[in-house]
């Protein structure tokens, strides 16, 4: 019995993963400089606590608080960026993002390739959002597909903290302007913890289940919702293969590919609208290499067409809900 | 700064109502959700009810309010209804915006508060907006806004305050300053020691004022109002203040002094209103009955959202566009 | 001769047909009103010359030159729309619009919804973008499939200037926020005249071509590249329909599934990049409702993955061509 | 304002051979183009030379710049070789840029050339984060940043100097006010009378100058370098300038008032330092010999970009990201 307790393995929380990776990527390398709203400690580390300590360990110097100001975080971010920093700016909610755009997308996603290749923009914007917790409608949207939509800009989010770990720090150390989503309601929540200075690579998606029948494709969140389903599911001799996309863009077309090769039939699940969100892309890669191979269309799962709603009735009404996945599964085995 | 000879009772008792119903109000609202009854994100804005009150008792009933999260105490004053109000913030059917929009986004016409905005800064392009259709439409409606401090530090902040000047829109810029942005002082994040100092950079009409005061803030708001009504242009009010209960409810409010904090609760502007208020002969019988009246509102309104059914979940499906879309 | 010259029907450039529209709704409600750069006569009437004449006829108070404040245009707009105004506001080149974000997707989408249809945001974004012309990497982005993906908002383009009149004057007379994309390089392009007063339904495509043996669908320039592809492909016996969408969201999804439930082919194209551009949503949506239909997977033509270069021989290999349309549809009918 | 009389013999003659290169340059260029032989978007500096050989005079070879795409006269300035600067307005695949970034986004670290943006005001916000990072690193460098003064009137101008004035960022904010943005005169867009009267908003070092006086415009610079590389933060400095070929060539001017327009002209700065040489006795024989020198180096540059390659299309698939994607 006490045998047992030794050997469990040891947990983490999402929040103690995200500020862990930063704490070693700034141990690792002192041009890793943070900026944010509230980041350091005497503001409290961050509104979800995640820069917590780092500003104590490395200085305000390096962990730097800084007005309300967007377009001027990220901007000094991209400038910093240029003359060889990594630094890693928190934007703390996505939806701020709308007024950083201009930064992230006319230059820090271009500065690479319109300088010919001269300069490198090696900047992580981390960024937290999600429904489903009463932030309402300007603190909850999933706006990735606006991010994947860019060339040069790289996106990240992981469903597990150890992932989350891995991935953060694959992006400060990556040369190439990164997106790191967190999710609000998750910092809380915690998960196997991940090995000192262990990193996931950009680009390679993970197989969370091992399956025959049918993948299901996700990132974030709905990857422990797909593991239930297929929990569920193989009571009822239904074999599901969960695939963790973790780079959402670009993503790991042979992956995918590879996984729904096998299965011949695909569900692409994630919180943010369907219409026009990343699971379109996955499905229509999937069917462009796929077409003859597969047995049933593939599914997408999305939050429902409109504005996070307030009410806790109708968020819920909106958001993509387990029996969502469920249902397309199935939807998918019985075509 | 306006007459304060000019300011006769009823003035003074309408501005002490519209305050102490936020006062009680955001007691009320704290203890409720303090006692899990209510589960929301909140922004207490304890301490800058005479703010509020003074300002809106400046304005006509449909002049144009848009506000921030923190806005309860803006709302109130300007006139939404206490049970409308409170079911919103409790995201029943009944609210307002019928609980789509929560606390961060009140809406509501029919007392002018058209936008109230989660984003810090952008309701100020907004105002400038609802003052142009004014200016046009000649309908002698004025527009107030209201934002922090630190949201002076925010792009938008700047792009309104120069267009309403060349422009000359019937607009007011209020800073709510309460010294604080989440948990940032305004010295950390801000470049000049005053606000009012980036006045003369949009050539706008300004003025600084202890929001705390009633008497110099709804001076420096009528005087504001009545140039914009006139057709004179914009002011921007640098309204100095304090939030006693930090950015959001159960924030410790660790990064301010203990001395500061002491020193703005004993010039806690609540009392002290009452007691200019009693110093003026008005009795304390009268403003008792007023309290006794605001707690029967706000005891009614809370029961009713507490009450008050959610939102059928069809709704999802209407208000995205005109039409509503299919299911 | 004579004769034959005097049936010959009326011309208009999209250039024309754009200020006709304009001119046309501010003759008809008072409360439409204009605001952008240099818009004014005095200022020119735009740097297209989209709004020559409007201030001369309406005043410069309907027709106001704005500073270089892309927050402060939109959110004018927003303010002027929700006290019953129907603003039209310029943002000279579609990038700039990365500025101006939170107005359009934070507010302008959501306040009908957040405020429970107690207000609306009748207003029209006009913005032209293309590449092609030599504007670089920060003038040339067709970010489309973003404002796609916002709920509460809808995205018109013209392939002609008698649907760029008839669409813009829709999206101005229409209670729902709007964003108008013109073309950089058509502004000067003709086509046939549009009746007076003649408005394009928002949400239907059209059928610009009719064919039997495959869809292409598009919107904007493509169209003309399609059509020219469909009377080359008709020589080699293959029938070639071709669908405008128009309204790109929400698009006319019975229009698309109707031409390619009888073609059971098609091809998708757009100027945009095509990695999670709205090319995978209409993909998306044809293979998921007409799986078992479909003769060969559904085909997205696009640009390439990468910021719009300068150097024109660069730009040219950015760009989607002609001949991507003709071997995507050979590839479909061929499969 | 610096001393003139500090300013000996080399360094006025380094002004003039900044400042006649940007002159002659910006002759061919309007040339080239007018006669089809080059067809790209030109945005004529003719008349801001002064300003920024001056400007540029000031700074180290190492500084950090970041300019708009009205920039060749502060990149040529700041010394980008002629003939890579001409290959990439050209587009060819030996330009600056391998012909990706084009007129608009010249890049250049060599010459600490780090950005050039075509997006009204975005460079402010990088060139802090630029120096930030010398602050950081200790390197002593300073970072200008160039815009203009319609540029002064959006979001990210008002977030960069608040920004840089509470971090004390050695950074030096050049406004060069050529009293238009496209065809808007400042009046029409502005609501301060002065565009200096922004800096007390922000608490920073500001200064004001006529930027075609190259001795007025060398001292603020000057001044301003040296207060940013001593570790005392930034400056905002508004250079009043014009510009002869309005916004982008072939741009009539028809908004500019005749008599403006040639009040400019006849002040025109390039003759005017010129003179103010001679004055200082410095011969017409080697003003005349760096002419000279200077029409070989145009020529040879322009010749050289005309005759060069376009990129390989490849290159398409190059500096997306670090690692080359696939075709
Ligand atoms: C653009 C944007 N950035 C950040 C936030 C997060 N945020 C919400 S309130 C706030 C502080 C605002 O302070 P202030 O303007 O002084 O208003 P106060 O809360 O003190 O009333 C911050 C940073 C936001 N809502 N919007
Ligand atoms: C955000 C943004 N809005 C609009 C434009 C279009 N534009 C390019 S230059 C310009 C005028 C800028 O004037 P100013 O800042 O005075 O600089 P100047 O051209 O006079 O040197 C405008 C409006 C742009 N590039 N970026
Ligand atoms: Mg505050
Ligand atoms: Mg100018």
């Amino acid at each position: 019995m006490s045998e047992q307790a030794v050997k469990q393995p040891p947990a983490m929380t999402f929040g103690q993963a995200i500020n862990m990776a930063m704490d070693e990527a700034m141990a690792l390398d002192r041009r890793v400089i943070m900026m944010g709203e509230d980041i350091a400690d005497d503001q409290g580390g961050g509104v979800f606590g995640a820069t917590k300590g780092l500003s104590a360990k490395y200085g305000v110097d390096r962990v730097r608080t800084t007005p309300i100001s967007e377009q001027a975080i990220v901007g000094a971010a991209v400038g910093a960026a240029l003359a060889g920093y990594r630094p890693v700016a928190e934007i703390m909610l996505m939806n701020f993002v709308t007024v950083a755009m201009d930064q992230i997308v006319n230059h820090a996603a271009k500065l690479r390739f319109m300088s010919g290749g001269q300069t490198s923009v090696p900047l992580t914007i981390r960024t937290a959002t999600g429904a489903g917790v009463g932030f309402g409608g300007q603190h909850s949207d999933m706006l990735e597909a606006w991010f994947a939509h860019v060339p040069g800009l790289k996106v990240a989010t992981a469903s597990n903290p150890a992932d989350a770990k891995g991935l953060l720090l694959s992006c400060i150390l990556d040369n190439d302007p990164c997106i790191f989503i967190e999710n609000s309601a998750s910092y809380g929540v915690s998960g196997p913890a991940a090995e000192p200075g262990a990193r996931v690579p950009l680009g390679k998606a993970a197989v969370a289940r091992e399956g025959e029948d049918v993948t299901v494709i996700g990132y974030g969140p709905p990857i422990a919702h797909a593991l239930a389903v297929a929990e569920e599911m193989q009571a009822d001799g239904i074999s599901v293969e969960v695939l963790d996309l973790r780079t959402i863009a670009p993503f790991d077309v042979e992956g995918v590919l590879a996984s729904v090769r096998k299965t011949r039939r695909a569900v692409v699940v994630h919180e943010a609208v369907r219409a026009f969100g990343v699971g379109a892309e996955v499905s229509s890669v999937i069917h462009e290499n796929l077409f003859d191979d597969l047995k049933a269309p593939v599914q997408r799962v999305g939050s429902a067409f409109a504005p996070v709603p307030f009410s806790p009735v109708l968020e819920q009404a909106f958001l993509y809900q387990r029996q969502d996945i469920a249902d397309a599964v199935l939807k998918a085995v019985k075509h | 700064m306006s007459d304060v000879e000019t300011m006769n009772d009823e003035l003074l008792l309408d501005i002490y109502r519209r305050a102490n119903l936020v006062y009680q109000s955001d007691e009320k609202m704290r203890n409720l959700i303090l006692s899990g009854s209510l589960q929301i994100l909140y922004y207490s804005p304890r301490g800058q009810e005479i703010l509020a009150a003074a300002l809106m008792a400046a304005l006509n009933a449909d002049d144009y309010l848009v506000t921030t999260y923190r806005g309860i105490h803006d709302q109130l004053a300007k006139g939404i209804p206490s049970s409308d109000l409170w079911a919103e913030f409790a995201g029943k059917g009944n609210g307002t915006c019928k609980g789509k929009g929560g606390p961060m986004h009140i809406t509501h016409p029919e007392t002018g508060v058209m936008v109230t905005t989660g984003i810090v800064g952008s309701g100020m392009p907004i105002a400038n907006g609802l003052a142009l259709s004014s200016q046009l439409e000649g309908d002698g409606k004025v527009t107030v806004v209201c934002f922090g401090d630190a949201a002076s530090n925010i792009g938008a902040f700047h792009e309104s305050l120069n267009m309403a000047q060349i422009w000359k829109l019937p607009v007011v810029f209020v800073c709510q300053n309460n010294l604080y942005g989440e948990h940032t002082p305004v010295a950390l994040s801000t470049g000049c020691d005053e606000l009012i100092d980036r006045a003369p950079g949009y050539g706008i009409r300004a003025v600084q004022v202890n929001g705390n005061d009633a008497f110099a803030m709804y001076g420096a708001a009528k005087a504001a109002v009545d140039h914009a009504r006139a057709g004179n242009g914009p002011t921007f009010i640098e309204a100095k203040t304090f939030r006693f209960f930090g950015h959001l409810l159960g924030d410790d409010s660790h990064y301010i002094p203990a001395e500061e904090m002491a020193a703005a609760k004993a010039a806690d502007p609540i009392p002290a209103y009452r007691a200019a208020l009693l110093d003026r002969q008005i009795t304390e019988a009268t403003l008792d009955a007023i309290d006794a009246q605001i707690a029967e509102e706000v005891e009614a309104a809370s029961a009713h959202a507490l009450a008050s059914d959610y939102p059928d979940p069809a709704e999802l499906r209407r208000d995205v566009f005109e039409k509503e879309i299919a299911a």
